[in-house]
This record gives C-alpha cells, structure tokens and sequence, in this order.
C-alpha cells in the first residue's frame, strides 16, 4: 500500500464486508457508466521521495541561483530578511495542519494569533479594525471597492495612474462585471497633485484609491485629500507597503477610511509571487462592513478569556447571496508569519529594516545620479524604490547578466524606464557593485 | 504565561532581532523624512526577546489541533494528510526566493512546473484549459463566474442573469454568484437528497445563465441525473458550473468534463494534499472545455519547442483575478503530491477516502439518523441523534473534544436537522475511524444516561465553550492596551 | 491511540516508504546470499504508514516538556535557549551532507570552522591547547584523565595514581577517574559549601596525580581558596582538572587558565547553547595548558599560511578518542552562537545567569532551608521545605509539575538533604522567575495545609507517579510480542 | 538587550534591589581579584542573523558542492535516503530542547521512543537487552571490552586485524589507560580464519571483537567461533553496520554475547562523521552489566502503562566510583532519528536499502573487474562495499576529481588500495559514470 494509505487488504475486506458490498467497485455503482473514466488518467506513476527530491533539485537549478544573483527587483513583492524563528514555527504542525477555527476551544492558538496580529495591523495602519486576511494587497483593494461602494452607494472609483499594473489589472476585473466605473487621475512627475483631484469629484465618486509610496516608489502627499473626499461624501482608501509605515505618516494618519496592502514583507518568502497576504483594515465606522475573517475577545463559561471568529454574519453562513464577499480560505498561514515577524521585530526592528531600505535606495539614487546615460525620473520623496530612465537603445537587463545582477523591472520599454529597489538585505557593496557595473555597461 | 498574549509579555527594552553595523550610518545622517511625510504618532508594537516569541507561538501551537494530532474529519474540507515532503520541496530556497518580476529565462524551473501542473490538473479534471491564478476555492467560484459571464456577453446573451444554486450548495456559491453581478436561484433538493428535477425544470428558461454544482453534492451523494441536468442547462445555452470542493471522491472515476461541466474549479489544499494553514493559504485553479480555454484568467505558461516556457495572456482573457501567478507555493505542494502519488495512487486515494466514509455511516446508523440511505462517496451527512433528548449536534461536537478528537463540520448543508457532515478521507485507518465511531455511539448513550457530560462540555479542552454572542454585539477586535477604549 | 506504541499500531501490509523501479533488478537475480551467511529470523520491525509515524512521533513530543515549552531549571544542566538559527546552519546540506574520509581539501569550509571554534574556545577558557573530540561532558572528563595519566608517564611519575575529588563533585568524575585508571580520593567540603582546606592538605601527598574540580561547584558557590588549591596540586607536581559543566557562570569574567587550571572540558550543550536532545548528542571539548598541548586526542585542525586547514595529530597525543573529529554537527551550532552573541553577549550572558539565580535565591529564603547564604553564582541550592512536615523534595518536584513547569535537579549534590538544585540560566525573563517562586512558595504553603496534593502529585501529567522498584527488580525492557516472556 | 538575554534595565535594577546589592560587578565579588579576566575576551561582535546565514553560507561553499560530486565513500559513514519525516518529527522542539528525562511523568514522549528504539535493536542484532546509547560505533566497542573484561575478569583482547582504523584507535586509546592487552589476529584474502583463531585461545582472553562486515567490506564466516570462545569462557562481540543485518546472519544468530555498531545509517546524515549513534545489545545474561541509558516499561499509580529510566544503580548516581563507564550525555536524538527511520522504512524498508546497496556494489566490481589497471582484492561476500587494487603511481583521486566524482577512500597508499562504497541512492547511471570514468583515467 501507499505510505499515505494505511489500509491493509485486511483491512478493507472487513470495512467492504461491514458495509454490505463486494467490491470498493460497488461503491461506485450510483455513477451514471457514461460518466465514468473510461481509461486510466495519464499520470505518472508514482516516484519515491528521493527521486522526486532529485528531480526537484534540477528544476531549481533551472532558476537562477538565488545566492549567487544580485536582484534590485521590487515593484509589489520585497526580499527582506525572515528570523529564523519564523519558519521553524509556523512549521509547528499544530498551525498548519488545522484549518478555520470553526472549533475554538481546540484552535485557540490560531484564533488568539490572529487578534494579536489584528491588533498590530490596526497600530500600522493607525485605524481601528482589521480583518485576517485576503489573498492578497490587489484582491484586499478591491474588496475595498465593494466595501466603499455598498457603503456609499455609488458605483465610481477614482484611482492614480500611479497604482501598479498589477493592482490595476485585478481592479478592472473585479469591477468589470459588477457594472462599477473605474476612472484615472494623471500624475505629474510621479505623483497625483490634491489639486487635480479636486476636479474629479462628483456625486457618482464612492472612493479614491491611492498607493503611497506609490509605484514609482514615491510618496503621494495627501494634504487635505481626507478633507476633499468627505466634503463630497466619499472614501479614502490607502494602499501601502506597511513596512513604510513605520517611518511614514499611516493611513489614519492621513484621514483615510480603510487601508489595504501586501502584507509579504512581513516575514514571508518572495514564493515567485504568491502566496502572501492582504491586509485590510478600517474605522471604527465600517466595522460591520469589512469582509473576512475577524477574531474577537470573549469570555468562557469559566469566566476565562478566549478568542471567536466574530461578524459572521456578513458572511456566506447565513446571508449566501446578500454576502457582499465570498471569501472563506485566506492566507492564515502568512497572517501567523507576519505575526511572529512583528512581534520578533518590533518598532525599533521594522523601523531599521525600514530606514536601510531607505537609505539604500536614497544611496543609490545619489550614485547613480551622475552616470552619463541615466536620468533620475522623479524628484519626490521615495521609501525604497525610484525609477531611473535608461539611455536610449540600452538593454541593461541583457548587460548586467553578464554580471549575474538583475537591476530592477522595467516598467516602460519604449522609455526605457527601470524601476530599482533596495531593501535591508543590500550590503553597502551590492549598491557598489551595481553602480560600478552601470558604469561599466553604460561607458 | 501560557495565556498571556504577546502584548502582555511585551517589555520596553526587549527586542527579538539584532541588527549590527550599517556601512551607510554616516552617510544616513544627510536624510530625514520631511514634516509633512513622517509618521506621528508611532504604532505600537510588542517588545518581546526571541526566546520568548518562541515560547509563546510555540505555547499557541499546543492550543491547537491539527491533522498530524489526530481525525480530523470535517465534512467537506477534506482534512486529508500532509505529506512532510511537500513542505521541504517548498521551503528551497531556489523556488521561495524568486521574485515573480524575473525574466522568464530565469525562472525556467517554476514555469515548467506551472507547465506540468496545469497538464495533470487538466488530466485530473478532463479541462483542456486550466488557469492556476485563483487563491482559494471561493476565488476560483467567482473566476468560473466571470468566465460564464464574459463569455455570455460575446454570445449577446446578456439577458442572462440566473444561476440555479440547489439548497445544499456551500455558502459561497451565491455569494460568489452575487459578485460577478449574478442573481441566485435556490433550487430545491428531493427526499434521497440529490436535486429535484422538477423543481429545476421550473427554473429553467432562456435567463439561465447556469447552474452551479457540487458533485458528490454536501451530502455526500453523488447527483445521479448529473448527465441530464448538465444537458437541460446546456439546451438554454447556459453553462454548467462543476465546484471541485468533493474531487476527493472522484480521483481517476469519473470527472467533470465526463459530467458535462463546462467549468470547475479544485481546491489544491483539500484535494491534493496542500495544508490549510489554519485557514489558509489554499489555491483554486480553474478548469475550462475548449470552448472557454481564451476566456482564463491569466497570464498562463505555455511551451515553446525547446522545452522553454513562456508567458500568456489567453486572448479573451477576463483579465487577472490576483497578482502575479496565483499562490505558487501551494502549486509545488500539489505538484510534488501528483508526483508521489502518481495516476493509480489517486484513484485508490478515492476510493478508500468513500470506503472510509461509508464504512462510518455503516457503523453509526443505529445510534444517529441517517436521513439518506443510498451509497455515500467520501463523506455523509447525520441527522443528529436518534434520542436526541435534550441533546443538540452542538453538545455532540462539543463531547467529541473532551474525547480529544476533532468534531465533524455541524449544522451544514442547512437543509439537515440537527446536521452531523463527517468527511474521514483516505488518511485514516480502520483502528482510527473505530475509535471514532466508539467515541461518537458512546456519547450517544452518554446523551440518555447523562446529558450533563454533553451540555458541559468540552471541559478538557484549554477554555470552556465562548460567548458568542455578546462579542458579536459589542466586539472587541484588537488589544485594549491598559484597558482603554477604542 | 496516543498511548499505543509503534507496535501496536502496525499492522501487516503497511508502508511508510516507497520505492520505485530498480535499474538493477534484472541483473540483481543472478544474485544470492550463501546460506551460511543469510539471516534466518526475521527482524520484527513496524508496519506504518508514513501518515501514522507522524501522528505516532507528534503525540509523543507532546508528551514532553522542553526549553520551548516552559523554564527547566535544572541545576548544572545549563537548560538555556537553543536559538533556531544554530538549527538552520547544522542543517544546510553543505555542512549535513559531508563525508568524514574526504580530502581536505574538499571539506576546507568545515575546517575552517573546527578551527576558528577552537580559537574560540581557546579564547573563552584560556587554554592555549583544545580538542573538539570529546563527545560528551564526561567524554571530555575521561579525556582529560588520559591526557594527565600520559603525561605522569612521561614524566615518570607512575605512582600517581590519586585524583582528589570534591565530595560535592558530579557523580561522573569518579566513574571518569576509575575508566581512566586512578583512584578516586574524596575530599570533604567545609560549612560554607567550599572544600576543606585541612582536609584537602592531608590527601595531598606525593601519590597525588591531581585534583577534580567543578568552579562554580555543583552547589554554585564559587571555589574562594581556588588560587590556593591549585597551587598545592601543582606543588606535588599534580594536575588540575576543571570539570566546566558550570562555565555559564563564569563566561568573560574569569577563566580556567586564571584560576590555576590545567586542563578543562567544556559542555557545548550547555555554556554554548546547543540543544540537548532529549539526552544528547553534545559535546565535550578538551583544553589544556601549554605543555599538554602536545598530549590532546586528535586530529586536530592546525591553520597553513594560505587560509588553507589540515588535520594533525598532535606529537604525543593520547590517541583518539571517538570515530573522526567528533560531533562536528554540534560544533556548528555552538559556532554560530559565538557569532550571533559576541564576546560581550557571553559576558552579559554569564552576568545574568548569575542575577537570574541570586534573585531566585533572595526571594525563596522565608519558605525554603537556604543551607548556604554566600552569594552564589548560576546556581543555588535548597535543602527542601523549611518546614516540610511529611512532605519530601520529591513531592515538591512532582507538585512542580501539576504547575506545567519542569522541577529542578533534585536529591544532588548528595551532601545537601533533600536538595532542589537550581539552574535558572539567562534565558529566564523577571516574569517566568516570579511565576516560578510563586508556584514553589505556593507549593510550601500546600506542604503545609494540604500536603495530600503534594503525595498525589502529579495528576495533570500524561501519567502519574510511576513505579521504578519493580521494574528494576524484574526489567521489560523491550517490547513483548503478543505478551510473550523472553 | 541582546535578542536572547529578555532583561529589561528595569527588571535588573529591581533584581539587584531584591537581592540586596548595588551592581551586577557586586555579585561577583567573592572572586578572587587574580582570578578575574584582565581585558575581554577576544571573540567577535555579535553578528546579526543575515550575517551569519550570509558568511556561513559562503563558508559552506569551501566544502564541495554535495549535490553535484559523485561520492563512492563509506568506511564506517554511509550515506543513505533520509526520509522527510525523519528531520520533520526531530525538530519537534518537545523533543529536541528537552534533557534527559530525570521526571518521567513529563518525559514520557522521549522514554517511550527510547523503549521502541531498543526493542528495534533487539529485534535487529538478535539479542536480549539494548541500551540507548553510545557515542558512537568505537567507543561502543570499547565499552564493550570493559563489560567483557569486568564479566570475566580477564584483561586480553582479540581483534582481527580487518576491524577499520577508527575503531582500532579508539580502541588502543581506550585499552592503554587500563593497561587491557589487544591482541590483534592477521587476516587473509580480507577475512581471518576461525581456525587461526584457535591458536589464540588462552586463559587470558576475555572477547574476541569482529566486525562482520569488516573494513574491507567482508563477511567474516563465524561458524564455530562462539563456541570456540565460549569453551575458553571468553565473549563473542561482534560490531556490524545494522543496514547489514535485514540481510545477513545476526550477531545473536552467530551466537554472539554482545553486538555493538554505528546506527548513524538508520536516518542520520553524514554530518562530518558526527553526531552518530552507537548501539550496544548483550544477552539476557549480562543484563546487569550493559551501560549506559535503558529504558523500562512499568506502571503507573493509576495501573497506566508507562516508561522509566532503569538499572541506573551501575551508573554514577549512587556507586560513583565503582561504575564501570562514565557514560551520561548520549546521542539520544540521533536514537529517535533511528528509532523514526525503522518505524517508517519497517523491514521491507531496510532490506531494500540494503539489497540496492548491496546489488550496486555487486555491479560495480563486475564491471570494475575487468578494467585494465584494476585489481579486486579479495574473493569474498560482500554487503556493499569491496577493496580493489589501482596501477601503481595512478592518483585515481586526483584523476577523477575532473569529474566531479570521490570514488572511495585510499586505505593502503603503498599499494594503492581503494575502498568502494555503495548504498542505495546510486542509481545505474551513477554506477556507469564511475566505471566509465574509471576506464578513461586508466587507459
């Protein structure tokens, strides 16, 4: 038998014989033949776990060698440094082997995991509650959509031109079947003047969406955005790297009714882009409006305080077709890693990894400054990323392999503009070795 | 200790991570963050040392139960095994630490394995095309959705607004029905639990947009005019909607391409084997018939001649339902299960996961209702206790805890009485499903003899049963730091 | 289930590891082994599926208490935080995965390591001369015993044969002296806990090979003649040997060279942060003075000019003591705990080692019989309750438990009565060691009040006190098939 | 604070106030001034956590890629397929923080594995009474002298002279002190004649030690040794690699008194040569005298099942002195990796471990034989491991270091001996390069 299946054949016999039929065939006999496989699947037989750990080491060696490349690649997912302590306990098999804590006098530790990290989302964020978790920032941002628009009852959204493609992209389509209007605001080197925005409102407008640091890795100035958006009856919703938080003004901070983003830089792995986690989080005001899991602090019958899952009603238990999410399954899993990550790091550690990002990126900007070909796009203040435009005709991606560094994301081909970003994990000669090799490629 | 929460172990001065020298500390000293961008007021954050972050989560763990601790049998999650292997192909580092922006030379070796994932899912499924994007099961419903939806648009028929949903259908059918700008249509079940065609019949006409399905439905039963009903959808021109939730029961014996589904979506953390992380992550790919392969949500990996791999969008694509390439992590999991159970292991995976299930209901039906008799496939349905007393499902889970096992998923599908929805899968052994049995006919008599030991329970557990209520009513969501009010 | 062993849950047919296809079979059939040399009984060995050996393994860890899980204030054992990262540099592959009888010159990155945590601990205990191979605290006793009799041969000095020992001493370094061939002598300690300095001059003669000394001693009082005793050893032309079990006391602040010592082993398990396994592995380097470097077991790892590491053994050496270079999967992690705590760390470490058991001590003085009031180092002793009616030490140690914490060592050193033995270490927050005096000056209370609790104790436990008489009169010490006698 | 170190200023003050002192220094006062350390240690600055994975990545690229070289190396250190529960289960940190379990009420889960573990060697070694355990094979073996010379009160020890170099001078180290005799038999064609054995019976010798397979990789044929031995009222010890014995005849089986060996290839990687495990199993007989940890089933107050450490009075606790080994600290956590590794590979599981290991050591000397410049050394049975004789002046390790392949240990430089070791994770293919590139560098 299969080291997964722990039935013998005697086994089997006993079980078949309990039940009443012959064969394990016969249980299958209320499936219409038509509909049965008439062959066997083609899928391979089945490997030993040495051979498959063989054959897995060969298609990862056919990625790059993560140790041995240099990577400024940002843009939405960021290599920081994880603790060590994080892998070794969500590997705990308690947490990951478990699944929604419909129990929860035996998923305590999920549930009061989960209110902890609420509480340090709701601190980040500088608003009042937090949800755990969506799938991701995009999806969370446009949850945020319904949110602001079953609130407000209108049916257009405001973004900046200067939201990533990939939130964009997830936008359009969420929105696109529910018939809501999605509308631009150009930016101006890099970011959105409060003043354009203003022409903008009208009484169709539920939400402005806006990243800060933004794409570009510029930080929107939001001034009075609050103010503009309520006069008009309207949201505010803040999308931002949370580990920029720590340094820069939260969304609370700015006014904002809900706050949304990637939590990945808390702790979890780049894993090629997923999974991570969306972080959501509002006033006190749209409490029963916010989707997803939500954990609340209660009592037992002993007195003894505990943790619920809380707010279900929203969800599809009850309501089914009123729900205004269908979310269930979410990303536990990088909620506890993000958990474990903020409570190993605290203030002072996210504030460090926060400001040599930072200053790397201010760094490298500066350095990078000055060589002939390269032209600084944005003069704004960054967090950790900014965006240079490269000389006409240069494939620096192409040059730069050569010396196994990968220097950012290109964001516009015909312009040749590379968005570049630093985060803790660059040494002070990893920035030196991508200015010395720039120079090189581009003398 | 062990029920403080972090914040009440936190400490000024402690801290859990060093930082040594930063080569840049001189030059850092030139930049400070303007007036106008820099944070206020600072976010509270614990200060705990590393020892004590490690005792603390580890203290949580023990609060919880989970696969590896012990049956975990609830109805329609299919709480199967993780194999260990799994995880240590998914924790190295050559796959963890790609960035998704890499050029596509760079990361041959994810692409080919979203290449060879997205084949056997295909072969598991019959669908010629599948996207792997969405992130959970519920993600994956409402990617089908936008599919039906798009395509109903480029037919004209945007008339189309109805998808029939029977009464037994997971929560998330009408809300995911609901989001992609739907309306939902409750069709009925019959006596043996399975849909009633008349009803439907009445349902039907030309704004059907379609009809969703779990097959074996949540009763664990599998839809005997499942033929009939995909065909009478597909007369109207609508599409049928097939919820991979039950594919456990189905493995390598029929599939839903063979059941005329035009859409299905599989649950990679039930199905095949990924964890559920305590609610998550999970991943949802989507499966389409040929006829909706341009309407995937993308971008998806092709081959090129020479064993490289590319990106695409699909050409009618209802665009990106989620960043970047959907949760690859969970993808490797499933990749390394297809690869170490192989073609013949699934099948047989099916069938002990609706032996096991069957094999229960056999052994339970003299002490628990069984609303419907016929053949189960991996998991049934009870009715509650046959003397129910003043015993309710809940006191019955509730017991089952103090007996240090998991219970059941309670009070679902919402059309059973007093519902008990058991899903053992092929993980558990005949000694393993026994004790179980013996636990639940003992708390049976338990309910006549001393219904108190149910009322009260669990006791052993680390609390007693929670008010839920009056946390509903005025919750508290996050810490009260020195009890303050928010 | 939990209580099963692995053989009572196996079961014919099962498997918890597959292989696949066999290049060879073919070619393997012109194979058989002769009778003469094929075994004829079958081995009976387990039948489990792999899914099974997990839950079987996950349930009994969970029937253990850890450093993870709470405070073990073991006295000498030095139960500190094992800090994940060494896990996570011991388990690299390109460490893990290396073959001992490889050339140096593949395994230059291991060399390199043997050889900067040799110059680290040279550092710590400032012995010029240190070998790693010792795999055992004792290991390094017995060691050390062989290095001091090889070089009493040398010099002629074959009627040496006494080694003077502390009656406070770990029961080890007698057993260590008779495996090493001397005769153990015991020396008396004086009211203050300290060896008796008459006593000692008059077992001190030219029969003398040398003396045993733990400093801080097992009663965690430092040794204040110790300048002086190490001078009257050396006057017989003796040796000294520092038994280093309890060097977390003394990190940065003073050193086994200073205190007059000759040779010393150190615990890497304990000072040094390694995990301690359930019982092991640990590690026990030796280090020596100057003119024993040339005694040390061997090979060790001597640096060439180019950054280049060989192997050598040292001119007289003893020989080896233990298969290759020793435990090289523990030095890892003790090197990397050098790296992340840094010479000042293991000073800071050391100091609050010794805060941590002074306030213990300070705060158990009114409940507790404190037998010695000087102050103490990293640990402390109590002789039992103050006024402990008919409760004993061991009723104390099983209440501990109902507490969910780990008790200390007890009923050691043997010359205290009813001895608690009390190790806090550094890693102890001001919170754990109020919880713990409060749960031990509750307990005193009980003592008093309810002293049945303590008789009873413990009940919380996976099980409750066990019976050592009789299986150590008649011993099951392997599993009865079928209840079979062997 | 030092991440590790959870003391806050405040909580030290409150301390010092406590205990009735100004300064941490005053604690320190009842050591003598000359015996303080003038000036700090020299030891580094902390490192931070990214440094250290960084610079010991970079230190583990000084040893030889692992999986890129082909290595043909045993001698007493086997790589073999470690299946992935085995790590997975041992950093349960329940387990692998805990010590010896001195309280056996809450160290029931590391007492029951150790039962499990020796009811396992038992079964293996076909003998009564196993502990848990030894450093490792050799100094296993050498207390097996000490319970053999202390049983028969004798001090002379037969070895063969085919027992590996390691073993010999652990034992020679272990012997000198205690001035015990080792008398060693020369062996012929790799094994040593029972007949030859006979003329070195004498009053004096307490054990004959053979090490079947020995380090040649040879069956030794024990018919009629122990009864040899046991007529001069000597003890029969016999050291095997446990991999051997799913196959070949037991040390009980050849009526052996005691049988020691190396379990490091019950799931337990290379590691450098250490952490292993050494077993040790004696016969009902010399249960008494067998050393180390031992773990006995009893019952509880509650007539509950139960494990206890037992026989503990030969030990150090209450005899001191007398105890006939210092043995405390063990390699307990190497014993439940092997105590994991036979529950999940069972019998069917090893016996196919070794049959590969042994058929692949089989092939390769086929086609090794008939390569010009190579010599099989010795006509014998072999488990999986075979000496073979290379040209003179031939380095073949130098040679076939251009590919990237160790084909074994030089054990005789003078006649250019080569020890070849396989086990089950060579595949044909590895096979095949080894004798091709064995062809190439000798022709």
């Amino acid at each position: 038998m299969h080291p997964y299946l722990p039935h013998t054949q005697a086994d089997i016999d006993h079980m078949l014989q309990k039940i009443g039929v012959e064969s394990i065939e016969d249980l299958f006999t209320d499936i219409d033949a038509k509909a049965l496989l008439k062959s066997p699947m083609q899928i391979p037989k089945a490997k030993s776990e040495g051979r498959v750990i063989r054959k897995l080491t060969k298609l990862g060696e056919r990625n790059i060698d993560t140790a041995n490349w240099l990577s400024f690649v940002g843009g939405g997912i960021y290599e920081h440094m994880i603790p060590t302590i994080v892998p070794h306990l969500i590997s705990r098999s308690e947490f990951y082997t478990a699944y929604t804590p419909y129990q929860p006098e035996i998923s305590q530790g999920t549930l009061q995991a989960i209110f902890e990290y609420q509480t340090m989302i709701c601190e980040l964020t500088g608003l009042q509650v937090a949800n755990a978790s969506h799938y991701d920032g995009s999806t969370a941002l446009a949850e945020a959509v319904f949110m602001a628009c079953g609130t407000t009852r209108r049916d257009t959204i405001l973004i900046p031109d200067t939201l990533s493609p990939e939130s964009k992209n997830v936008l359009r389509t969420y929105l696109k079947y529910k018939d809501l209007n999605l509308i631009e605001v150009p930016s101006k080197d890099g970011v959105v003047s409060s003043h354009l925005l203003k022409e903008y409102m009208n009484e169709d407008i539920a939400a402005y969406l806006v990243a800060t640091p933004n794409y570009y890795g510029n930080l929107e100035d939001l001034t009075g955005v609050s103010e503009q958006l309520h006069a008009n009856k309207s949201l505010l919703v803040i999308m931002s790297n949370p580990m920029s938080l720590s340094l820069f003004k939260s969304p609370g901070e700015w006014g904002a009714d809900i706050a949304v983003g990637d939590g990945q830089v808390f702790g979890n792995p780049m894993n090629f882009g997923g999974p991570t986690l969306g972080y959501m989080a509002c006033t006190e005001k749209l409490m029963r409006k916010i989707p997803g899991r939500i954990v609340g602090e209660t009592l037992d019958l002993d007195g003894n305080r505990g943790y619920v899952l809380t707010l279900q009603a929203r969800e599809q238990h009850i309501r089914r077709e009123k729900a205004t999410s269908n979310i269930t399954s979410n990303e536990a899993l990088n909620v506890l890693a993000a958990t474990i990550y903020l409570s190993t790091m605290g203030l002072a550690g996210i504030k460090e990894v926060a400001r040599r990002s930072h200053i790397n990126a201010c760094y490298l900007r500066d350095h990078l400054k000055g060589i002939e070909g390269i032209k600084v796009m944005h003069n704004q203040q960054i967090f950790n990323e900014f965006v240079i435009q490269i000389r006409e005709g240069m494939d620096v991606m192409k040059s730069l392999e050569l010396f196994q560094i990968i220097p950012g994301i290109i964001i516009d081909h015909e312009k040749n503009l590379l968005l570049i970003t630093t985060t803790e994990v660059h040494e002070k000669e990893d920035l030196d070795t991508l200015v010395v090799a720039m120079k090189e490629v581009l003398a | 200790m062990m029920k403080k929460n972090i914040y009440e172990i936190s400490k000024e001065g402690r801290r859990g991570y060093y930082f040594d020298t930063y080569d840049l500390e001189d030059y850092s000293k030139s930049f400070e963050i303007p007036d106008k961008f820099r944070r206020e007021e600072a976010p509270r954050l614990p200060q705990v040392s590393e020892n004590y972050v490690v005792r603390h989560f580890t203290n949580l763990s023990n609060r919880n139960y989970g696969v590896d601790t012990g049956m975990y049998p609830l109805g329609s999650c299919t709480m199967k095994y993780n194999p260990k292997i799994n995880e240590v192909i998914a924790a190295m580092p050559n796959f963890s630490h790609t960035h998704p922006s890499w050029r596509e030379k760079h990361v041959q070796g994810n692409m080919k394995i979203i290449y060879e994932l997205q084949g056997m899912l295909s072969e598991l499924t019959g669908m010629p095309g599948i996207s792997l994007q969405p992130a959970a099961g519920s993600h994956g419903e409402l990617t089908g959705l936008m599919i039906m939806k798009q395509y109903l648009i480029d037919q004209g028929d945007v008339h189309k607004k109805n998808i029939i949903i029977p009464d037994s259908a997971h929560g998330t059918n009408p809300a995911s029905v609901t989001m992609a700008g739907f309306v939902a249509k409750e069709v009925k079940s019959n006596a043996e639990g399975t849909i009633d065609m008349d009803a439907l019949e009445l349902l039907i006409d030309e704004n059907t947009a379609g009809l969703m399905l779990t097959n074996p439905n949540t009763l664990g039963l599998f839809e005997k005019d499942i033929l009939e009903i995909t065909k009478r959808i597909h007369d109207v021109g609508g599409l049928v909607y097939c919820d991979g939730a039950n594919m456990n029961a189905n493995m390598g014996i029929t599939r839903p391409l063979e059941m005329g589904f035009d859409i299905v979506h599989l649950n990679l953390h039930k199905t095949l084997s990924t964890p559920h992380g305590g609610g998550g992550p999970g991943s949802g790919p989507v499966g389409v018939v040929s006829r909706l392969k341009e309407y995937l949500p993308g971008p998806i990996v092709i081959a090129s001649d020479e064993d490289f791999y590319t990106f695409k969008m699909p050409a009618k694509s209802i665009g990106h339902v989620k960043n970047y390439f959907g949760n690859f992590g969970v993808y490797l999991r499933a990749y390394v299960y297809f690869l170490t159970m192989g073609g013949e292991g699934l099948k047989l995976a099916s069938q002990l996961a609706v032996l096991n299930a069957n094999y229960m209901k056999a052994c339970l039906k003299d002490a628990y209702k069984v609303p419907y008799k016929a053949l189960c496939k991996h998991e049934f349905v009870l009715a509650g206790l046959k003397e129910p007393g003043d015993v309710s499902t809940l006191d019955v889970a509730k017991r089952l805890i103090d007996y240090k096992v998991h219970p059941p998923t309670i009070y679902f599908p919402l059309i059973v009485e007093q519902c008990l929805m058991i899903e053992p899968t092929e993980s558990e052994s005949l000694e393993t499903l026994d004790d179980y049995i013996n636990i639940l006919l003992k708390i049976a008599k338990e309910a006549k003899e001393q219904p108190e030991l149910l009322h009260n329970a669990p006791t052993t557990a680390s609390v007693r049963r929670l008010d839920e209520v009056s946390v509903a009513r005025s919750p508290v969501l996050s810490y009260r730091f020195n009890g303050e009010e928010k």
